[in-house]
């Protein structure tokens, strides 16, 4: 077992060591953050040949693709904030009634008479600064309060949601402002708006994670908060910070849920905890902490979203899709770790 | 092929490969029934590694072991355990949250149909601490809670509970006080006159003089000597062997302190309100301050307190002139104060990280320009100061988990180093560090120092404390019974102040 | 919004009867799934509303919940408490049917909504909507509209697959089609929220590049759905809803939509199921009837609403 | 109320250790198990309160006491088991899923012709078969597959509901079988049946993980795996036992949801992840492994039903609830983490 651990240990080297210390050739290079994710990406060429073979150019099709894409943007944007806040050794399952509940508010705004004549853009900064503040009190009750995060956002979940109850007074509220729903239903060279979204969140977490300060921290926070305070880290303004950037993504993608069905609800978001984590897990950061890969990330929300395209295009029963994603998600995972270990070796 | 009948263990040729490292490239050695085998080696020259083959915890790549003539293979740790082989390791594996008795029979219970014997338990876990000297510690405590000295004691006691024939120890003085060490050694004694054997690891070459009967050297996962006489060898040559070099002068020669040197460093009146109080003390410009007391005496939590890891009570903290903000570390860093603190696993490091990532850490932003870091850089500086202090094995983009403990020392005071410290603060700064290494520690500590460093110093080494401060402040329960130049005060009179009303 | 009068029902235009005159005090618990979707929040507001209406009725609504469990304890509650009636719109039939049957046994009058018990002993009087004939109304409605296409493509959007309901109305809608001749080529299952509709949809929109009908079980996760068939820029289809929101109902009013047409299942059973109740209590009848007793089973028709007729609809219609 | 709780508790509560080594006046009072449940104890009397208060003696009645416990029990079952995982070092998400599916399968059994001739008996041991099977599985996944807890069980859940699914074919299956409901339905010395196995099981929970060779190597397990495997703990065993217990626990608890409900159905269980792991948690079990507490488990699920005890009893608005819910949560958590510092626990 200790080999493994080693094996493990090694396979959290954020890079490749370069140079003259790892001559390794081939090992070298799948040990590099592609090579990291060789598993994931295998798993998703399988799925997308499957998708191929049984649907042929149904699923071969720019705008099949388009559509994975647009339906993996909403919850990519969450889980690339959620990679944050595991990788800092936290966790958050109000993630979707944060999505809720900033969808109700921004969406009340609109839906009042006073915002006709106020611009869609108010809707957007309603939004993100609803689920920023969520973020941000769930990060105080954590990293202050010094509730365990599980609890606390548990409790958040119920609180968020039942706010958005209220609030919308469990009506589903319709968008129709004009503006808004031409700019995020536009796209820019055949790329919707909200894949562009996505696409610019996972670029700026991959940089914000791998080459700030800010995500070393991150990193030195979830891997081991006592050396990382003792190390002169304020470990749990650290923590707040990243509860809140998770919850500035939630209201972005509060927004993007927004355009998408052109209305605000409180069932928004439904189960995006689960969604969302298991993304990231399955992408390869640790639950534990200290350990975070933003590319893993994408993959895994990748891998689910075509996951229930392909079953459609197949018109599979929800109960057999349950059972086969079971076991697909098995499979990735241990391919992602066969492949994994080889390459730390 | 058979060994001699008089060994009771027997190595040949092993070999034990870790992704990257070859820990063990060929060791041979053999232990006879009764005798205190020491195993002497440079930080990461693969004893603890040989350690976890014999022990079962893990298999080796090639080579033989032959357990009292017959080859064997253990498995696993239950296997050895069986054999009569039982193993101190040198990162105390004890499960925080369980019982100090509970953690003794660990995997061995005591039970009737699956059912604990705790009284039963209790017992045998008093006798055994008793047996150590240690009385004060129940079996009831968490074991979490105990010092690291406690723990200690709690793993010899494990270890002795499994009655075995074979009895490994792996750096087990490294936390001890002399007291406790004198204590370990007559246990070991009365183990060997009833035949057990011991193979004893540490880099105190005094204690393998007085303790052991035979020697074998690692270097680089080798056997480079082995059957030495522990009385007879000579220093100069346990340490060429080790190191391939020769040393001579361990502890640098002191510059006196400038008189007018500034206070770079004043605690007043500082006390945390339960475990110490009225702690005074100046550090000046370019000064070593040792702090001496025994283990449990409070020079952690001082430490801690002064750099506002934990909150004082009462007193202030001044550095250069400015009071510190109470229970901030951030406070203390900015103001140029930096800690190597006491478990450098659990305090100290990010063990799944790469090298240079634990040295950065508390620079960061001087490599960043608007948050956003120079990676090369970072591995640049970090690559100059692993080189200086003689990481082994090189390469700045290693996990930290891989690297052997005195090794792991480094990567910690490398921090500091390259944060360029007004105020060092060192908790045990040389605990499971090589011989070589820890001249070349004192060394950079000295040059520190002279390059106008305040640095405050705590080890259980009392010849460490002497040879390397240039005053000494000695505690006893939480209070300064003394505070003088270390020339005017020798070994016997500080070990007399610390135990006083101890021993009585 | 759901404003009581037109929660009132059908019954409500005509003689101000006896039966709305305050009699003695009827205290009535509710209980009914978690709200998290439209039409069961609607079903809420609506019993709400109802029991506001009367100076007589106190209602009690507990916390909804999708757990049996809970459920069931709730309804132990009302039993301890010893109210008048309750009013039970269970999550799962059968699994409330033995603590329904305490209470029936503990004197209390149980009106059993929407989704039926297994036991005719358990409820005094039930209040269904009719799942199957509304998969059977939008099913003729699209065999009409589609007479003599043979090769027509019809798609289904389900709601949560794992009810019996939801069951229900695709046997209907694949009975219904069968006569005619189609059969369901795609079928998808939403979770009743416009979310889940707009994600299903979407990939609907891809698994079939031509359709020619779609039947949406729910008008809440339509509002979804027509998002997403908005987003694909697609319009060869015409499209049938749910339920009946108010939202869909004006769509079809303005014929500027895909929805042709909605089925109605009407969120105002709860509301019957407390009148009922009351009546019950009170020991009156129903109004237009001859029968001195409350009927055992009162089975709501699931009419179509299309342009036609969504005037006469609308004022009853839930706001999703 | 309070009392009859107490009572329960006082069950399962370890006797304070007696005698000279712990002479610490009331701060060693109040490191004892007792104290160190004081947080959740003052919770669960405040909320008594409450209800006493609001709802008089429609609450404080032997009735309304026994419907709590009555809610108590089929969820408590699986957090007892599931205190075991946690405690371990693990986490399940699947429970819900594994009760519905030992619910379905038992009652398939009991619904088809073949078994009108067997004994009711014959539903429990199918039950606690597919339960304990489940759990096989996921503690196999994990501990020799090694895939992360989180991921192997999400995985599982989807499959187990999927396949619940399609084994009932997505009906209420209903069972009639005469001396089954009877058993369940009755009542020793005024007590339910229901609640004297929730009891029994919480007592037995208890001496497991407190008194016998298991309980201790749990402990090691999840505090310090590395240690325990150092120790000789065969970790990998172990930890497939623990998954185990708990989908017994599940299979149980199937047993007793079918005995409620007169039903197995794919829909039972539904969030009982969730529930089970906030009730753990809640009562103080580290999420990270290592510490756990049964009688903490037992305080958060009495603390969890009797608060929708009392919003059932009060004809609170919904949403007004769930956001009430949040908060209760979070104050019971700092009320018990500030009264457990003080106590030096
Ligand atoms: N789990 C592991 N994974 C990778 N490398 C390892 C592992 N354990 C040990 N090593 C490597 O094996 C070598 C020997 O380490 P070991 O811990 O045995 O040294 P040591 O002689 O005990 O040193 P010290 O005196 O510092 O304790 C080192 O180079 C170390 O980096
Ligand atoms: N978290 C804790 N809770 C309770 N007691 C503790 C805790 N940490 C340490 N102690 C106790 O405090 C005492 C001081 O331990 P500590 O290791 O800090 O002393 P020290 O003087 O720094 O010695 P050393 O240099 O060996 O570390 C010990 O007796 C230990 O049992
Ligand atoms: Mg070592
Ligand atoms: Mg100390």
């Amino acid at each position: 077992m200790s080999e493994d651990t080693a094996a493990v240990a090694a396979h959290e080297q954020q890079r490749a060591p370069v140079g003259k210390d790892n001559g390794r050739g081939i090992s070298g290079l799948l040990a590099s953050p592609a090579g990291r994710n060789t598993g994931l990406v295998v798993a998703l060429v399988l799925l997308c040949l499957g998708g191929v073979v049984t649907a042929g150019d149904r699923f071969a099709d720019v705008d099949n693709l388009l559509t994975i894409l647009r339906l993996a943007a909403v919850i990519g944007v969450v889980s690339v904030g959620m990679t944050f806040v595991i990788t800092g050794g936290g966790i958050d399952l109000s993630v979707g009634a944060i999505v809720a509940l900033s969808s109700v508010w921004a969406t009340t705004l609109a839906t009042q008479g006073i915002a006709n004549d106020t611009h869609w853009i108010v809707i957007v900064f309603t939004a993100l600064l609803v689920g920023g503040a969520c973020g941000l009190v769930n990060g105080a009750l954590i990293a202050y309060g010094r509730v365990v995060a599980f609890i606390a956002t548990l409790a958040s979940l119920a609180a968020a949601r039942g706010l958005a109850e209220i609030i919308s007074n469990r009506k589903t509220q319709i968008v129709n402002v004009p503006g808004f729903a031409a700019f995020f239903d536009a796209s820019v060279l055949g790329v919707p708006v909200l894949v562009v979204i996505f696409a610019a969140v996972a670029v700026a977490g991959w940089v914000l994670l791998n080459r700030t300060t800010f995500g070393r921290r991150t990193f030195a926070v979830g891997g081991n908060p006592e050396a990382a305070r003792l190390a002169g880290i304020d470990v749990r303004r650290h923590t707040v910070m990243l509860y809140t950037l998770l919850g500035l993504c939630c209201g972005l993608a509060a927004v993007m849920l927004v355009a998408r069905t052109t209305t605000g609800s409180a069932t928004h978001g439904g189960l995006y905890e689960l969604d969302a984590i298991a993304a990231v897990v399955i992408g390869g950061t640790l639950l534990s902490g200290g350990r975070g890969t933003i590319a893993g990330t994408v993959f895994g929300v990748l891998i689910f979203t075509t996951l229930s395209n392909v079953f459609t295009l197949n018109n599979l029963s929800i109960s057999a899709q349950a059972v086969a994603k079971g076991a697909i998600i098995v499979v990735a995972v241990l391919l992602q770790q066969r492949l994994a270990r080889r390459s730390g070796a | 092929m058979t060994a001699p009948a008089a060994a009771l263990l027997s190595v040949r040729g092993l070999v034990k490969r870790f992704p990257g490292v070859t820990a063990l490239q060929g060791v041979d050695f053999e232990v006879r029934a009764g005798e205190v085998h020491c195993l002497l080696g440079q930080n990461g020259a693969g004893k603890s590694t040989l350690i976890k083959v014999l022990s079962g915890a893990h298999r080796p790549d090639e080579g033989e072991i032959y357990w009292r003539g017959e080859l064997v293979s253990f498995g696993n740790p239950t296997a050895a355990m069986r054999s009569g082989v039982a193993a101190i390791y040198q990162e105390l594996d004890l499960v925080a949250g369980l019982s100090v008795a509970d953690n003794v029979f660990l995997g061995h219970e005591l039970s009737t149909m699956g059912f604990s014997q705790r009284a039963e338990a209790r017992r045998r876990t008093r006798a055994l601490l008793d047996l150590l000297g240690h009385p004060e510690i129940s079996p009831d405590r968490d074991v979490g809670q105990l010092s690291v000295a406690h723990q200690q004691v709690v793993s010899m006691a494990r270890a002795l509970s499994l009655d075995g024939q074979l009895l490994i120890m792996d750096e087990p003085s490294a936390v001890l006080d002399p007291d406790e060490v004198r204590v370990l050694f007559g246990v070991i004694r009365e183990l060997t006159a009833r035949g057990v054997a011991v193979v004893y690891i540490s880099h105190r070459l005094a204690e393998i003089r007085e303790i052991g009967d035979r020697v074998t050297v690692l270097k680089d996962g080798r056997t480079v000597a082995t059957g030495l006489s522990a009385r007879e060898v000579k220093t100069s040559e346990l340490i060429a062997l080790m190191t391939g070099r020769v040393l001579d002068n361990v502890f640098p020669d002191r510059k006196p302190v400038a008189p007018d040197a500034p206070e770079v460093l004043v605690v007043r009146g500082l006390g945390d309100g339960d475990r110490f109080r009225d702690v005074d003390f100046t550090v000046r410009s370019g000064e070593v301050v040792g702090l001496a007391g025994l283990v449990g005496s409070g020079r952690s939590e001082i430490l801690e307190t002064v750099y506002g890891a934990r909150k004082a009570a009462d007193g202030t903290v001044e550095v250069n002139g400015r009071a510190l903000r109470r229970g901030s570390v951030g406070a203390a860093v900015r103001a140029g104060m930096g800690l190597c603190p006491e478990e450098r696993k659990s305090q100290g490091l990010l063990l799944d990280q790469a090298v240079y990532r634990n040295i950065t850490v508390s620079s960061l932003s001087s490599f960043a320009r608007f948050g956003f870091l120079d990676d090369r850089a970072e591995r640049a500086r970090s690559g100059r100061l692993t080189e200086a202090l003689d990481v082994r094995p090189a390469g700045v983009d290693r996990v930290v988990r891989g690297l052997s403990g005195g090794n792991q020392q480094k990567v910690v005071l490398a921090r500091w180093l390259l944060r360029e410290c007004r105020v060092l603060l060192l908790d045990e700064p040389t605990r499971g560090v090589d011989v070589g290494a820890r001249s070349e520690i004192y060394e950079l500590i000295r040059e520190l120092a002279d390059s106008g460093v305040a640095v405050v110093v705590v080890s259980s080494d009392i010849e460490e404390v002497l040879g390397l401060a240039d005053r000494v402040l000695v505690l006893r329960e939480g209070r300064v019974v003394h505070d003088g130049p270390a020339d005017e005060i020798d070994e016997s009179r500080v070990l007399d102040l610390v135990m006083e009303g101890h021993a009585a | 919004g759901n404003t009581p009068q037109n929660q009132g029902g059908g019954n409500q235009g005509g003689v101000k009867v006896a039966n709305d005159e305050p009699g003695k005090k009827v205290v009535i618990g509710f209980s009914a799934p978690a709200a998290d979707h439209g039409w069961m929040a609607a079903i809420t507001n609506a019993a709400k509303a109802e029991a506001g209406k009367y100076s007589d009725v106190e209602l009690r609504v507990v916390e909804g919940t999708n757990d049996v469990n809970l459920q069931i304890s709730q309804v132990e509650t009302f039993i301890n408490d010893k109210v008048d009636a309750i009013v039970l719109l269970p999550f799962d039939g059968a699994a409330l049917t033995p603590v329904a049957l305490k209470a029936m046994k503990a004197g209390i009058t149980v009106i059993n909504v929407d989704r039926e018990f297994d036991s005719p002993f358990a409820a005094r009087s039930t209040v269904l909507g009719d799942n199957h004939g509304m998969g059977v109304s939008a099913g003729n409605y699209v065999c009409e509209r589609l007479k003599g296409k043979t090769d027509a493509v019809v798609a289904e959007i389900a709601g949560i697959d794992s009810l019996p309901l939801t069951q229900d109305r695709s046997r209907g809608f694949a009975e219904a089609l069968a006569s005619c001749g189609l059969k369901v080529s795609n079928r998808v299952a939403a979770e009743f929220t416009v979310e889940s509709g707009e994600k299903a949809a979407a990939n609907l929109l891809q698994a079939a590049r031509r359709i020619d009908a779609i039947w949406n079980h729910d008008d809440d996760q339509g509002v979804g759905v027509t998002a997403a068939i908005k987003n694909s820029g697609r319009n060869e289809f015409f499209m049938v809803g749910g339920a009946g929101s108010a939202n869909v109902m004006r769509e079809i009013k303005a014929d500027n939509g895909p929805h042709k047409a909605t089925v109605i299942y009407p969120s105002t059973q709860g509301a019957d199921g407390i009148r009922l109740a009351r009546l019950v209590v009170q020991g009156k009848s129903l109004g237009d009837l001859v029968e001195v007793e409350v009927p055992r089973q009162v089975e709501l028709y699931a009419p179509v609403v299309t342009k036609d007729n969504v005037d006469r609809y609308l004022p009853t219609a839930f706001e999703s």
